[in-house]
């Protein structure tokens, strides 16, 4: 499955609530608000082991918009709209954690 | 492979249908089919022909009707949620002559129906992808 | 027509926002089309299904009663998170009694409501086909 | 005492309207006057004619009109940003003729006004009270 | 000051943030989904000082239509929505912390 | 007309949502009517003055260098939280320089953005007349 989180894991719970259901093959995407999720910071814990395992994405502009693109924490992979496309077709299922 | 997709949230006000329209347009781009772009909640109001943003700014509404996402028939699969539009006060030809409403805003690059499209659009597409607050 | 794994994702409380009545609203469309529907509950959308609601106070239809409809309409798998419950100090007997009639079993009155681990609701979200998100 | 109130949120999709609707119509009963309602972002959409809820439901837009809320040369005090209406498809008739557009949406009870008559609001009422998302 | 609270301290940060800059004579309103935090459950620690010393109010008509009347965490006040407008008077500056 | 403390209050972050937007297009039209402006970055809220936005991928407008316009209207105080920006990784140099030209010092420019503490930030809301929230 292919989880979007749009919120950032400060202001709301979506990026925990996906945390406590996602299953083993499950990749996150983190699109919008979300990406501030993926910069280096106090919340950085919740996502790190996942992101080693090379299952956290972000969409890069996004990323660049909020001007936190120096910032993006170890194995977090970017990706363009195109990318957040071939996700949704190589991951099944789509969940939208909004 | 089709692709639908949900918006739930007006233009402006949130980023869902900015989102919700660059990655439709790179799925057309990579060969993918848009089965169906189906606006529920405030995302209703993306189908307003009455927006008027700034000249520096995106036209959401008219980025969409340009995508020009119809189905085999010519219909436009653009579809607003009649329930949500009404309450919402996004009204087109037919629905404003029901209700006794002079005048009408939907913008013609969509069409008004029921919440069977958005299940119908889960059942025969590949994917299903929602956008929302 | 092909039949599909329908989730509904349900997350926020009623009243505060419009997403769980309209969410109510595609689940009772659904059931027209026989698809395989389940709904899961969790974080504050836990409080859709409380009982005594009472909208008196704020001018808004409660429509809470609307969820005993589901069961005349085959909808009988309604997951509650059992970990949202407990954040929010919640129990089961604090859940409206929702009841559907098994028509494999001389249709017997059985409950719709389970409540269920995070780990299993893992399980079932893997298993979906199609979420729609409220 | 003289208490404004601004509006962030559009009907329906959020709480924000019901509750300022009944706070305002609290003041009011307890003998305070509402010297302005400033609907701003997605709070335009609360002053839509086009607004068609179920008949089991209650008509935020209808109840808004129905508090009268005026001043002293009978304009209303029902105020909607004309920035943020514009992008998200509220129009009256005048700002539908200045952008060649046929039909408005304007309930006649609402005015659109300029941002700067938030700011006011804020200057000439003893309290000022934030509805949101 | 008067500071108003709408959303769940489950879902968002928005009481957190109220906490954090919430000075010695204020009170706090919780209205709509806010009023989820003046029930008894995991959060209630993060209001109980301030509601024993009796400075935090809930909406009536709220906490009714969310079904947690019974369960209301000790000391806080209710009030319908004359009581929200004689807050807004008597405590000076009204702070939503949308 | 009387002169009142403004204070515009931002918790959110820039693009997705319209909130910091439409708050920046309040101030600067607050800005021709003489009032005592505050803005508080607190929280998300925080990101709206991070320096090197670049929206070229999203298709919206990037509206941030309009916070440089601030200083020439005479809005000059910018709190932000400093434990929020702690919390986001985030340090003075992150944000943009915003400056003013102080017409009491011979024009000298000076930094419109403080860092405080969620204890000063206390004290400077308490002492508000009107809190606009975005």
């Amino acid at each position: 499955m292919l989880h979007t989180v749009n919120k950032s894991s400060f202001e709301r719970n979506s990026l925990q609530s996906c945390l406590n259901t996602i299953d083993d093959t499950s990749v996150i995407l983190l699109i919008e608000d979300g990406v501030i999720s993926a910069a280096n910071n106090a919340n950085s814990s919740m996502l790190s082991d996942l992101a080693t395992q090379g299952r956290v994405y972000a969409l890069q502009g996004d990323v660049d918009a909020r001007g936190i693109s120096s910032k993006v924490a170890d194995n977090i992979k970017l990706v363009d709209y195109a990318g957040f496309v071939d996700l949704v077709v190589e991951h099944g299922t789509a969940v939208s954690w909004v | 492979m089709k692709i639908s997709i949900q918006i739930n949230e007006g233009p402006y006000q949130h980023q869902a249908s900015d989102t919700a329209y660059l990655f439709a347009k790179a799925a057309i781009d990579a060969g993918h089919e848009i089965f169906r772009v189906f606006f529920y909640h405030d995302g209703v109001n993306n189908a307003s022909r009455f927006t008027m943003p700034p000249q520096d700014d995106r036209n959401v509404v008219n980025q969409w009707a340009e995508l020009n996402i119809k189905n085999a028939s010519g219909e436009p699969e653009l579809v607003v949620c009649i329930a949500a539009a009404l309450r919402r006060g996004m009204l087109d030809e037919s629905e404003a002559n029901k209700n006794g409403v002079e005048g009408n805003n939907i913008h013609p690059a969509f069409r008004i129906s029921g919440l069977g499209q958005l299940i119908e659009a889960g059942i025969q597409s590949d994917r299903l992808v929602v956008f929302g607050d | 027509m092909a039949t599909k794994k329908f989730m509904y994702l349900n997350r926020k409380a009623s009243y505060g926002t419009a997403y769980a009545i309209e969410s109510l609203e595609v689940v009772l469309i659904a059931a027209a089309f026989d698809q395989d529907v389940s709904l899961a509950f969790i974080d504050d959308g836990v409080y859709q299904i409380v009982e005594g609601q009472n909208t008196d106070g704020i001018g808004m239809k409660n429509f809470s009663k609307t969820f005993h409809a589901l069961g005349d309409y085959d909808i009988n798998k309604l997951y509650v998170s059992a970990e949202s419950l407990v954040e929010r100090g919640l129990t089961a007997d604090d859940l409206m009694s929702l009841v559907y009639e098994d028509e494999d079993d001389d249709w017997a009155e059985k409950p719709s409501v389970k409540i269920v681990s995070n780990a299993e609701l893992t399980k079932i979200m893997s298993d979906q086909d199609v979420c729609l998100s409220f």
